[in-house]
Order: structure tokens, then C-alpha cells, then sequence
């Protein structure tokens, strides 16, 4: 009954993470270097980025709003924390706070331009996207090559207990996003604003808050991201992040929330994420050809979701 | 003599760069030609994916290629993981865009700012040193755009008669170079020359000024590519700097292979080799169209 | 008389429920078959299992002799049934002429054909006496009207041959029920058979033939109206007697809590009361009076222009709804859908909606949040018990049970109802009013606005009677009484 | 009486053309060569392309849907006129019809998935953008540079009456659209069904067949727009069209029309597409600095919209 419930409500993602395991059963199979824990924490990295991103992304999507800037906001950390720190010569970790401040700052500037601009949310957060890349192309000119320090590449490239950094900082993401979504008020209340806004404002949600919370948090997200690519990639490319909105809404729907607001959750985010991360190593992997890559990829996708909705919805 | 060998050619671009899927083919076939099994990679993603391009060479490291050509997005951000992949004992040539380390097995590679400077000189000597000339860039704050448009920028200095008039960026594509070009015939209608720091851009603005009547003005493009070629061929652009492929391709992977032969050691590998870009008029083109 | 709908043997089981178990119903030509039940007995389900909205598990369906399968609605639109359904069936964001043509617009040439669509929706909307016009946008209008356009868009057709409607006057006010009643009746004489869905009891014995009961998705019987009184009908609903009177009303009020002082603003104009704890307030009048709008204001929800509201002696200015409810203030809205639930939560979650900060601590305690949500569940009757089913699974009347519990978990001072009890059934509408004197008794200020001139009478100790936006009369004590009401709302315009 | 009903049901597009005709006015000011016919007609034909393929978009967007896609189907068209034309020697006309024909399918195809696989429109489309640029990279991967003959630039270079041909078209569209939503069945339908699809459903309405066809014209629209687009560049680059995606959306939403269905209007696009281009000409001409471009471009798009909003919503 209870269980029955569970799978009910969550079916999406379950058979997401099915479709993840047959996938993986089928590239074990293709490929001996597939299952490998070489290969597995290459994947978990390889995912970190974009789950961190696809974590903020759902906060948004379950407040019905969408956040189309990630990818900027993500550069723009790096650059804040590239230019301050090995151009001005600030400590790193300083550079990286106030990296990580400017970008929570931009992704608030976002939600009060939703709320209160009343701009929708696709122009607001594509105005930012291009308004904080040119930001980004701006401060990095003059400095086409920022390499970081060799410390901060830890992040990357070090373990703790075996386990890869971006691994670790992503499991505590997600964690931190499940608490927040299921055990918060303040998740609660962007599940009801996401779901029916006016419901919610006649219950008296503070509604400002909670919508310019939701795009704080993605911009803390893409913050976090920013500095695990930073230390991956050791510079700052002024083009990071380009086209990571699409590939971090993809995790977000794949994983059974909707764009419509109001339903969603963080475990389907972090199979969507894996879906895509997998799909993609995969690939390399056995060695498909590059031109078939997006067709394959494509198709996985579509037919994954489509075996997760078949019958959900009969009546 | 290379048999049995896992090879790699690893770009940022096999959809919209012409150059990159060049270069891409060249290796497959001169690794066939030399019996070793060569695989073109490039990130999934669009322009300036070098994150794609890290996890791919992670995926490689994975399956133990044994080596690796690089044409890298990025000059610093692919270091670590090219360094991940020499200690994993794969033979990393860095090849065309300089990586910023010493820790490859060697770099072959066209000056792209020689490339840019050369194309100016042209201009000059088509205008007889006096005219107005503009700029189309790549994709703004790409390396290789900058070094382009440096050497471009040197190069003019030297010409004090031409003036650069409008100086616009683009993506690397046919049609950013065509609509750019439209809003720099109205704003410029004097120009006489246009430098697009691709093929593309080239082809693309020549089709600009072909439609507004303009057949007059000089393009010169940048790559080789074919597109170039044949616009050279029809008499819409007037030359391109090239840069050899094929000679490329081969002299990164001979490296590779001399690399693994003399156990993993650099010895008697040139660290570095530049080949000098070509300028093709129609006076060349024919031997290059394929 | 061979049946013109026979349904036999039909059954339905949702998840957790078995919303109709082997359902045998026949609708006679010529005939109105009311369809009554508790909330959740199943008749919107039946409803939309013969119009092919859902699909049955297992039973047949036949219309005029024919066994009939609809696999979508617009099977059965075209067989000649027209369906007016309990939650609204209308496009927000279209004009009122294109949702009484939805599906169906009057075209010249292939094009529509704007001016004659416009034109006849005029004409429609003035034969049946709404206050509308052809191109209003549809979410401008009040809940009232829209129910109104909602049974238009369905009597305009002339193919029609069975009828259903799901609940047509739970919105609407006595007048309009009445003219309503009148159409039902000519199309009665055409030759159309409707199946009547209704709360309302004492409309079933103005203008039904025939009623058949429902309980717990199964069939209870089926008699002939005139040979039923309404008590009987209520106990074959609720399957025991209910004792069937209005709670005592509380006398002993407090202090003067609210103060409303020529208060104007979009809807309402100069309209001065005040409230004391312990009373409930009633106010009533016509569809469009302005009752909402008040209600509404109050609550934050909208912005006044003029005037002034005093709360416990304090001026109160509220801007916004959580301001108000900072301040003890609830309010259940009219339209529950809309306004009152987010559907796709649980219904415990719905319940804790305005009450996060009691749970909160600082993570929410979910167990709590569960158990109180049971406890209100037992206390209203809601079904299925079940906090963690989601409300958009409930049926109509069952939702406005738990808009209801979000208020009742919140302790509110003072509590704003509008339309309290629509589409909710006659046992859970008496633990409603008692529920509502038991919270004046408290010592809180109860405003109920309602159209329902029973409630008005039942439950208050005094209404306000508003027209056009104005208050037109007070009544207390004998001036309570169902005719007096009446008078006063329809005023000088009988 | 009738003009305020108009004024407050378009506030939105109509505020937007006001903050149009005021950047016109300050262009003009800050460049000679701005306001003359020639440049607007260069503005014309630069919309053009994103024009066409937003009035597809604004009828998906109406209905509810959303469609990635339209960039790589452009580049289908494209691909397969030019594949048959120019490498098989098919006849360009002929090939241009199979080419359209090809992309409506494709298109058709959207719509399947999203009706009968009950796949979030977001997913299928982007599973369609990624396998039909796949399709245009393997069909167009023998034949690196084709050049279409120079009669078929004619749709590009053209004029009729003085006016350029891709400006007609556009305006044919354009019109088409207006009377397709307005004065069709077909319109009021997909109006219907994007405002309230259960509403549509219980009304009778054929959802399904609906649905698809939203996706087969944006489909049509893709291949006209990929038809013009092949003609003004006179090649057939198989990236063309990459990012169309979110500029067509970007021209819809300015117009107004709403992303969650069911209300918006085709002039509203027209204005939104020419905002757009004439920002990006207009800095152009203007000589402004690359780095700057995309701040200025965002913030002004973002202004426009938020103009139109403010005070738009009041109660
Ligand atoms: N879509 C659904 N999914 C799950 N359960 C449902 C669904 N629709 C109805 N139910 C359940 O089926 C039962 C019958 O509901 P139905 O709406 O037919 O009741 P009703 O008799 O119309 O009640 P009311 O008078 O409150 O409208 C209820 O228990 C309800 O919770
Ligand atoms: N959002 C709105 N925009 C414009 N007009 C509205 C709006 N809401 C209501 N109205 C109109 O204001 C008038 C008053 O509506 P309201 O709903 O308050 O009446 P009411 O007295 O509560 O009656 P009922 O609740 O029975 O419909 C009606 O004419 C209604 O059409
Ligand atoms: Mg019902
Ligand atoms: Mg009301």
C-alpha cells in the first residue's frame, strides 16, 4: 500500500532510473571498460557539473519558473574568481567567496526582475544569460589565459575516502536540496506557489520571498558548479558554460518534474543527470560513431521518458 | 609499422567547423593509411565545450588509447587532464590551438598570428596599401579569434594607409558572417576589404556584398576549407590563408608513434613544429578542391 | 417504456477507491432523473464514464436500445448528450462566445464567422438574463456567471437528446436557479431527458420525475420524487437518519472585533458594518452583489481605495492575504479550485498550507503534520482518510471539505467563508454549520457571504444584504426568516 | 470603448512596439545611416528567418507546447534541397518540395511523440533537435561545401514591387498565421487547447489530431524559413540554425504570448522579432564593441518586456 504509493507518485523517475540501469547493463556488455570504478567515478564527475546546475534548476521549475542564465552565472563565478585571484593576486578561497557572492547576487537580480518586474521568467533569465556572458567576456578580456593554482585543482581532482571531490560535494547537494524541498517550510511553500500561486497567496505566503529564494538558490547552485569546473578545467574560459541550460532542464524533466510547476522532485533531477551522463560516456565508450552520437542520444531520451509515461496517465 | 596502435584525434567542433571536421578526417585516414585504428572525438555540445571535451579525454584515458592528438578548446583549461593522460602513459600531441604546457609529447601547429598578418599584407597589396578595410571575428573571446585578431591588428599597423572602418564579431558561421556584413555595408558602405577570420565568415559576407551589388570589395578568408575554395574558384573571395591538414595530422601522429616506439621517451622528438600558412589565390586553389 | 439510457452492471475502481461498484441506472425519454449522494458517492464519476471522459472497467452502456462505447467526449456530443460537469469545462483565457461555441463555432466560408458567433452569444446571454457580454474574457467574470455561461454553452444545442448536469446551481442564487428550472422544464416538453445533479435538495421535488440514490458507489434505489419526502432522501444517502436542524445559534456576543468604515474599492462601494465576537455575520445578495469582492478585500487579497478597517481597535491596512492572516484573518475562497488548493499536493499538505510556521521546527515534523490532517479528516467526514492522497483525486465536495481543515488548523480570529457549503452534501453541510457556530461560540468573528438564503437564515445572528455593490439593508432576529431575506435582496427591482 | 478593450487585451504586444518605435527613434539619432530604406529593408530580411519560424513557434506556444527543434529543422531542409539539388542533380524546385515535405513530417513526427508517447514537449523536441542534426550531419557529411545555383538566390536577393522577396514572404506568413488562428477552426481549437486542454477535451475537441498539427506547421515554418535562410547564405552549412531555438521563443514571449498556453497573438511575434533584430542591427551599425553587444542586446530586452508588464497586472 504504502509502497504502492511511492511507485504510484513517483513512477517517472523510477523507470527513468530503469531505463538508467538497462542502459548501464547494456554498456557493461558493449564495452569491458564500462563498469569499471575507474569508470564509474568518471561518470559521477563528469555528472557533478551539470547535477549541481540541475539541482538549482529544479528548485526553480517546481515554482513554475525556469532559469535559462545557469551557464552564464556558472562562467561568471569563474571569471569573478579567476580575475581576483590570479590577476589581482586575492587569496584563492577569498576570490572563490566572493566569486560564489557576486553569482548569488546575479541569480537574486534575476527572481526580483520575475517578481517584481513581472518580466516571465524565460526573457528575465535570458536577458541575465546574455547580460552576465558579456559581463564575463568583459572582466576575462584582458586576461585571455588564468590558470589556478594547483591547491585549488583538489576540488577536482582529490578524494577523500577514496571517493572523487565533485562526487562528494554533489551527494551533499543533493542532500541539502532533498532536505530543503521535503523538510522546509520554505520548500513546501515553492512546491504551493509552483502549483497554484494564487492558492498559495490567499493561504499567506510571503510569495517575493519564495520566488526570488528559488532563483538564489540556483544561482548558489550554479555558483557551486562554477568552482568544481573551474578547478576540473584549471582556467577560466569566458565561453564555460555555454548551452548548459538545456542540458540541465533535460536532467530536470527526464527526471519527472514539469515545467508547469508544482510537482517534482530531486531524486528524478539526479537520474535525469546520471541519464545524460552515461548516455554520453557511453557512447565514447564503445566508440559510436560522433555523427550518430546525437541521434542515439536523442533517441535514448525521448524513449526513456516515453516508457516512464506510457499508462501513467490513463484513466 | 604503426599496427595494432588506439589512436585518438580530439577537436571542439565536428558539426559547424569545417576546419576541425577536416582535420578530423585527415587523421582517420592517415591512421588507416599507416594501419593504426584513429577515432574522431568532439564534445556534444556547442561552441566552447571544453568541459565535453576534459570527459572525453577522461573516457579515453579510460580505455587505455594509446595516444592522443589534441586540437584543445582552450589553451590552459584542458592542462590537467592532458597531464592525467601522459601519466597514464598516453602519447598527447597537442596539435594546432598551443596548449600551455611543456607536458606533451610535442605541438604542431599553424601561427595564427602570422596567419592574420599575412592576410592584411594581401589586402595591402590588392589596394595598393591605401583603403578601408574591416574586421569579421570568430566567436568573441575565443583563442584562436584573439590570436587572429591580434596578428591582424600588428599586421595593419605596418600599412598606414588602410583604415580599419567596423571591427564586428561573430560566430564562426556562414549566415553571422553574412548579416554582419549587411549592417557593415550600410553603416560602411566605403569599405573595400573585409578579413573574416574563417572560411565561413568570408563566404558568408562575400554573399552579402554579392547581393547588395558590391563585387567589387576584397574577402579574404582563413582555414582552407572547401567552401573557401570554391568561393575562391568562383571569384567571390579573393584568397584564404590555409593551414595544411593533412601535414599537420601527419607530424602529430608520426610524433605519437615515435613517442611509443622509443618507450614512452621524448628523445629526438621536436617539442615543437610550426607550419607556415599558405596564402591561396586563384591562382592555387585548383590543386586544393577536392 | 423502453429506457433512452440504460447503464448496467458498471464499475470503476481508481487507486484506493472503488468509486462505482456495479451501477445499474435508466434515464426514461422525456423524464428528469435526479442523481443524489454524498460527497464521493460516485455521480461524477458515472457522469463521465457515459460521456467517455473515463473509461469503465467493466458494465455496458446503451442509449436508445444501442450498446455505445464513447472513447471521447466528442463521441458522445455527437450521439446527442450534452453535459454541463461539476468542475468547469470553460477556456479562461477565450472570450464568453467562443466558450459557449467551443468545439462547435458557427463559420461562413470555412472562416469563422466572428460578428454572427458574437451576435447569437448575445442573444443568448440576454434570453437567459446574464450579466455579460459576448467578448468578455471568461477569467474576468465571477464564478457565478461562468457557471452561468457553462450551462449555456450546453442548452444552446439543438441536437441535444439526453442532458447531464453535474451540480449546475451550486453557485448560482435562487433567481437564477429559478429561470434555470424554467428551461429544464421546456426542454422536458421537447422531448430531452436530463439527469439532475444536485446538494440542493429542495430543488429535487420542483422539477425532478424521478431520484435515484447513491451510496458509497453503489446503487441505492431508484423511486419516483413525489413518492419521496426529503428526509427520506436523506437517509438513503447518509443510510441513517440524520437529524436535520440548524445548531443553535450563540447569543451571548462579546466586544465589537472588526470594524469596516465606508469602506470603496473595486466591486463595493461605501459600505460601513462591524463584527463582535462570537457573531457570525452573514452577507448576502444577487450574483455580482459584490459580496467576494468584500470578503476579499478584507482578507488582503485585493486593494481598497477608500475608507478604513479597525481589527481589535487598531486601524488594519492589509496589503496582502499574509498580512491579514499575521493578524488571526482566514479566509475560505469561493472557488476552491482556483483559489483554495493546489492541486497537485496532498491533501495534508493542503490542510498545513497556512499553518507551516506550527510545523516548522525549523524542519517540518511530517508525522504532525499527517496526524493533524487525520484528525480534521474525522472531524468533517472527509473521504478517503487519507492525507497522503492528492486533492485533485477528491471528489468536488470533499475538497471544499479540506479548504475548510487549511482554516480550522490555522486558529483564526476572525473567518471569512464565502460560499462555505457549495457542492458540499446535506450531512457534512450541518457539521459545517456547526462547525461555524462552534468557532463563533469560541469567541471568534465569523462573516459568512453566501447566496444560500438557508444558511443565511440558519446560521447567523444577523446579515448584511448588498446590492450593486452597496449595502442595502441589515436584518436581525425575526427579519432572519427565509422570505424576509428574500425580499430584501431582491429589493426594488421585484 | 472598443479601442481600450483592444489597448488592454494586447497591452503587452502593443507596449512592446512602443518601446520599438522608441529604440527606431534613438537609433536614428545616433546613426545617419540607420533610418533609410535600404537598411530597413536589410532589417526585413535579417528577421525574416527568425520571424517565420517564431509564427510556428507562436502556435505551439498557444497550444501549450514548446518546440526545440526548429533550429535543426531548418537545417533539414536545408540539408536534404540541397543533397538532392546540388549533389544528385534533382531539379531545385523538386528538391525544395521534398525538402519542405520531408521537415513536416519531421515536425508531424514532434507532435506523435508528444500526443501518443506522452512525452514533455520540451524532451521530445529536444530529442528531435539532437537526431535531426544528426541526420543533416550524416546526409551532409560526403559533400562539404554545397552551393546552390544562383536562381534559387533569387528568394533571397530578389524583389518584387521593390520590396525584398524574404520580406513578402515573411508578410504572406505572417498573414497566413493571423487568419489560421483568428478565423479557423483549427485556430480557436489550439487556443482552446492550450488554455485549458481538459476543457477542450470534455467540449469535444480532437485533441490529438489539434496537437499534431501545431507541431506540423511549426514544422512548415522551419521549412520555409530553412528555404530562405538556404538562399540568402547560398549554402547549406549543417549548423544552420543552432540556437534558433531560443531566439524564436524569446520573439514570441516579448510578443506577449504566454508560455503557458493559451492566450497570445501573431503581431505580438511580428514586433517581437523585429525588436530583436533591430537591436542587433542597430548595434551594429552603431559600431558598439563586440563584449558589449550581448549586456546591451539583454538589457534591453528585458526592458521592453518589463515596461509592458508593469502595472499591467494590478488588481
Ligand atoms: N481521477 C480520480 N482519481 C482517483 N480517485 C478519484 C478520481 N476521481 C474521483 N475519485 C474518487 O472516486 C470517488 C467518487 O468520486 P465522484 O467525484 O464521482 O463523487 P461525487 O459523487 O461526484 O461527489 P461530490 O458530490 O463531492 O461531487 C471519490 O472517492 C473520489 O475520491
Ligand atoms: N477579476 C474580476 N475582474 C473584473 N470583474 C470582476 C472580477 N471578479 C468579479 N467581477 C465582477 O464583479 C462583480 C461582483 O462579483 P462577485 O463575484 O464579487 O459577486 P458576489 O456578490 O460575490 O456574487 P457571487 O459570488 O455569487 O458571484 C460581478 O459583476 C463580477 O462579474
Ligand atoms: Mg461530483
Ligand atoms: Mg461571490
Amino acid at each position: 500500500m504504502k509502497l504502492d504509493r511511492i511507485f504510484r507518485e513517483n513512477r517517472q523517475p523510477i523507470i527513468a532510473a530503469l531505463s538508467l540501469v538497462v542502459i548501464v547493463i547494456l554498456l557493461s556488455f558493449l564495452s569491458e571498460y564500462f563498469l569499471t570504478v575507474s569508470n564509474l567515478f568518471n561518470i559521477g564527475k563528469q555528472a557533478s557539473i551539470n547535477l549541481i546546475i540541475a539541482l538549482g534548476m529544479t528548485v526553480v521549475i517546481i515554482s513554475a519558473g525556469i532559469d535559462l542564465s545557469v551557464g552564464s552565472l556558472l562562467a561568471l563565478t569563474i571569471s569573478v574568481t579567476a580575475v581576483l585571484s590570479v590577476a589581482n593576486g586575492i587569496n584563492i578561497v577569498l576570490a572563490s567567496f566572493i566569486g560564489i557572492a557576486v553569482t548569488i547576487v546575479a541569480g537574486t537580480l534575476n527572481g526580483i526582475i520575475v517578481q517584481y518586474g513581472k518580466v516571465p521568467a524565460f526573457i528575465a533569465t535570458l536577458g541575465t544569460m546574455g547580460v552576465a556572458r558579456g559581463v564575463v567576456l568583459l572582466i576575462s578580456s584582458g586576461h585571455p589565459s588564468m590558470s589556478f593554482p594547483a591547491g585549488f585543482l583538489w576540488i577536482a581532482d582529490g578524494t577523500i575516502a577514496d571517493v572523487p571531490v565533485p562526487i562528494l560535494i554533489s551527494l551533499l547537494m543533493v542532500i541539502a536540496t532533498v532536505v530543503l524541498l521535503k523538510y522546509t517550510r520554505l520548500g513546501r511553500e515553492i512546491y504551493a506557489i509552483g502549483g497554484n500561486e494564487e492558492a498559495a497567496r490567499l493561504s499567506g505566503i510571503n510569495i517575493p520571498l519564495v520566488r526570488i529564494a528559488t532563483y538564489s538558490i540556483s544561482g548558489f547552485c550554479c555558483a557551486l558548479g562554477g568552482i568544481v569546473f573551474a578547478a576540473r578545467v584549471g582556467a577560466a574560459p569566458p565561453s564555460a558554460g555555454m548551452g548548459y541550460e538545456l542540458n540541465a532542464i533535460a536532467a530536470v524533466i527526464i527526471g519527472g518534474t514539469s515545467l508547469s510547476g508544482g510537482r517534482g522532485n530531486v531524486l528524478g533531477t539526479v537520474v535525469g543527470a546520471f541519464l545524460m551522463a552515461v548516455i554520453s560516456n557511453g557512447l565514447n565508450i564503445i566508440d559510436v560513431d560522433p555523427y550518430w552520437q546525437g541521434i542515439v542520444i536523442g533517441s535514448i531520451i525521448v524513449f526513456a521518458v516515453m516508457m516512464s509515461n506510457l499508462r501513467s496517465s490513463q484513466r | 609499422y604503426a599496427a595494432d596502435l588506439k589512436g585518438a584525434i580530439v577537436v571542439m567542433d565536428l558539426t559547424t567547423n569545417a576546419f576541425q571536421i577536416e582535420m578530423a578526417d585527415q587523421a582517420v585516414a592517415y591512421g588507416k593509411e599507416i594501419g593504426a585504428d584513429v577515432k574522431a572525438y568532439a564534445p556534444e555540445g556547442s561552441f566552447g565545450d571544453y568541459e565535453g571535451q576534459i570527459s572525453i579525454i577522461e573516457d579515453l584515458i579510460t580505455k587505455h588509447v594509446d595516444f592522443i592528438v589534441l586540437v584543445a578548446g582552450h589553451t590552459t583549461a584542458l592542462v590537467p587532464v592532458v597531464d592525467k593522460a601522459m601519466a597514464a602513459g598516453i602519447a598527447v600531441v597537442n596539435m594546432d590551438n598551443r596548449l600551455n604546457t611543456n607536458n606533451v609529447v610535442s605541438y604542431v601547429g599553424v601561427d595564427n598570428g602570422q596567419g592574420g598578418k599575412m592576410a592584411v599584407d594581401y589586402i595591402a597589396s590588392k589596394l595598393g596599401g591605401v583603403g578601408k578595410i574591416a574586421l569579421i571575428q570568430g566567436e568573441t573571446g575565443n583563442p584562436v579569434q584573439i590570436l587572429r585578431t591580434k596578428g591582424f591588428e600588428l599586421g595593419a599597423l605596418v600599412h598606414p594607409g588602410l583604415e580599419v572602418v567596423a571591427q564586428q564579431g561573430a560566430h564562426w558561421t556562414e549566415e553571422e558572417g553574412l548579416k554582419v556584413m549587411e549592417d557593415i555595408l550600410q553603416a560602411h558602405p566605403e569599405v573595400n576589404a573585409v578579413f573574416g577570420e574563417s572560411d565561413n565568415l568570408a563566404v558568408g559576407a562575400a554573399r552579402a556584398a554579392k547581393s547588395a551589388g558590391r563585387s567589387e570589395i576584397i574577402f579574404v578568408g582563413y582555414d582552407g576549407q572547401q567552401g573557401g575554395y570554391q568561393a575562391i574558384k568562383a571569384g567571390e573571395v579573393a584568397a584564404t590563408i590555409r593551414m595544411d591538414a593533412h601535414k599537420m595530422v601527419q607530424l602529430s601522429i608520426d610524433a605519437a608513434v615515435q613517442y611509443i616506439k622509443n618507450n614512452k621517451s621524448r628523445d629526438g622528438i621536436a617539442p615543437e613544429t610550426y607550419i607556415s600558412p599558405e596564402l591561396v589565390t586563384s591562382a592555387e586553389v585548383d590543386q586544393y578542391i577536392k | 417504456m423502453e429506457s433512452l439510457l440504460k447503464v448496467r452492471n458498471v464499475s470503476k475502481r481508481f487507486p484506493g477507491v472503488l468509486a462505482l461498484d456495479r451501477v445499474d441506472f435508466d434515464l426514461a425519454p422525456g423524464e428528469v432523473h435526479a442523481l443524489l449522494g454524498e460527497n464521493g458517492a460516485g455521480k461524477s464519476t458515472l457522469v463521465k464514464i457515459i460521456t467517455g471522459a473515463y473509461r469503465m472497467d467493466s458494465g455496458n452502456i446503451f442509449v436508445a436500445g444501442q450498446e455505445v462505447n464513447f472513447h471521447t467526449p466528442g463521441d458522445a456530443q455527437r450521439a446527442g448528450i450534452g453535459v454541463i460537469y461539476q468542475e468547469f469545462s470553460l477556456v479562461p483565457s477565450l472570450t464568453v462566445a467562443e466558450n459557449l461555441f467551443l468545439g462547435d463555432y458557427p463559420t461562413r466560408r470555412g472562416l469563422i464567422d466572428w460578428k454572427a458567433m458574437n451576435a447569437a452569444a448575445a442573444t443568448l446571454l440576454s434570453r437567459f438574463g446574464v450579466n455579460a457580454r459576448a467578448d468578455d474574457v471568461l477569467s474576468s467574470l465571477g464564478v457565478a456567471t461562468r457557471q452561468m455561461v457553462e450551462i449555456l454553452k450546453v442548452l444552446h444545442r439543438e441536437d441535444l437528446k439526453i442532458l447531464i448536469m453535474d451540480e449546475p446551481t451550486s453557485s448560482l442564487s435562487e433567481g437564477e436557479a429559478k429561470t434555470l428550472f424554467g428551461f429544464i422544464r421546456t426542454l422536458r416538453g421537447q422531448g430531452v431527458s436530463v439527469i439532475y445533479i444536485s446538494h440542493r435538495l429542495d430543488e429535487i421535488k420542483q422539477i425532478c420525475d424521478r431520484v435515484t440514490v447513491f451510496r458509497n458507489g453503489q446503487k441505492v434505489s431508484t423511486e419516483q420524487a413525489q413518492d419521496l419526502s426529503i428526509s427520506d432522501i436523506v437517509t438513503k444517502m447518509i443510510g441513517a437518519d440524520l437529524a436535520e436542524h440548524y445548531p443553535q445559534k450563540c447569543t451571548a456576543l462579546g466586544e465589537i472585533y472588526l470594524n469596516v468604515d465606508k469602506l470603496t474599492g473595486p466591486g463595493f462601494t461605501d459600505v460601513s458594518f462591524s463584527a463582535r465576537k462570537g457573531e457570525v455575520l452573514g452577507i448576502t445578495g444577487l450574483v455580482g452583489a459584490g459580496k467576494s469582492e468584500m470578503v476579499e478585500t478584507l482578507f488582503g487579497a485585493r486593494r481598497f481605495e477608500s475608507g478604513s478597517i479597525t481589527l481589535a481597535g487598531q486601524d488594519f491596512r492589509p496589503k496582502t492575504p499574509r498580512q491579514a492572516v499575521a493578524k488571526g484573518i482566514g479566509l475560505l475562497p469561493e472557488s476552491r479550485k482556483e483559489q483554495g488548493l493546489v492541486l497537485a499536493l496532498s491533501c495534508a499538505q493542503n490542510v498545513s498550507l497556512a499553518s507551516l510556521d506550527k510545523i516548522s521546527k525549523p524542519f517540518l515534523a511530517l508525522g504532525a503534520e499527517a496526524d493533524i490532517a487525520i484528525d480534521s479528516f474525522k472531524r468533517l467526514e472527509i473521504r478517503p482518510a487519507d492525507p497522503h492522497n492528492r486533492v485533485v483525486n477528491l471528489s468536488g465536495g470533499n475538497q471544499q471539505k479540506v479548504v475548510l481543515a487549511k482554516w480550522l488548523m490555522r486558529d483564526c480570529q476572525v473567518l471569512l467563508f464565502d460560499e462555505p457549503t457549495r457542492g458540499i452534501d446535506v450531512g457534512a453541510k450541518f457539521q459545517i454549520y456547526s462547525m461555524i457556530v462552534k468557532l463563533a461560540e469560541a469567541g471568534n468573528t465569523v462573516i459568512v457571504a453566501s447566496s444560500e438564503i438557508e444558511e443565511i437564515s440558519g446560521i447567523c445572528n444577523r446579515a448584511l444584504v448588498m446590492r450593486k455593490g452597496r449595502l442595502v439593508g441589515e436584518l436581525t432576529g425575526a427579519g432572519l426568516a427565509r422570505e424576509k431575506i428574500l425580499e430584501a435582496i431582491a429589493g426594488g427591482e421585484k
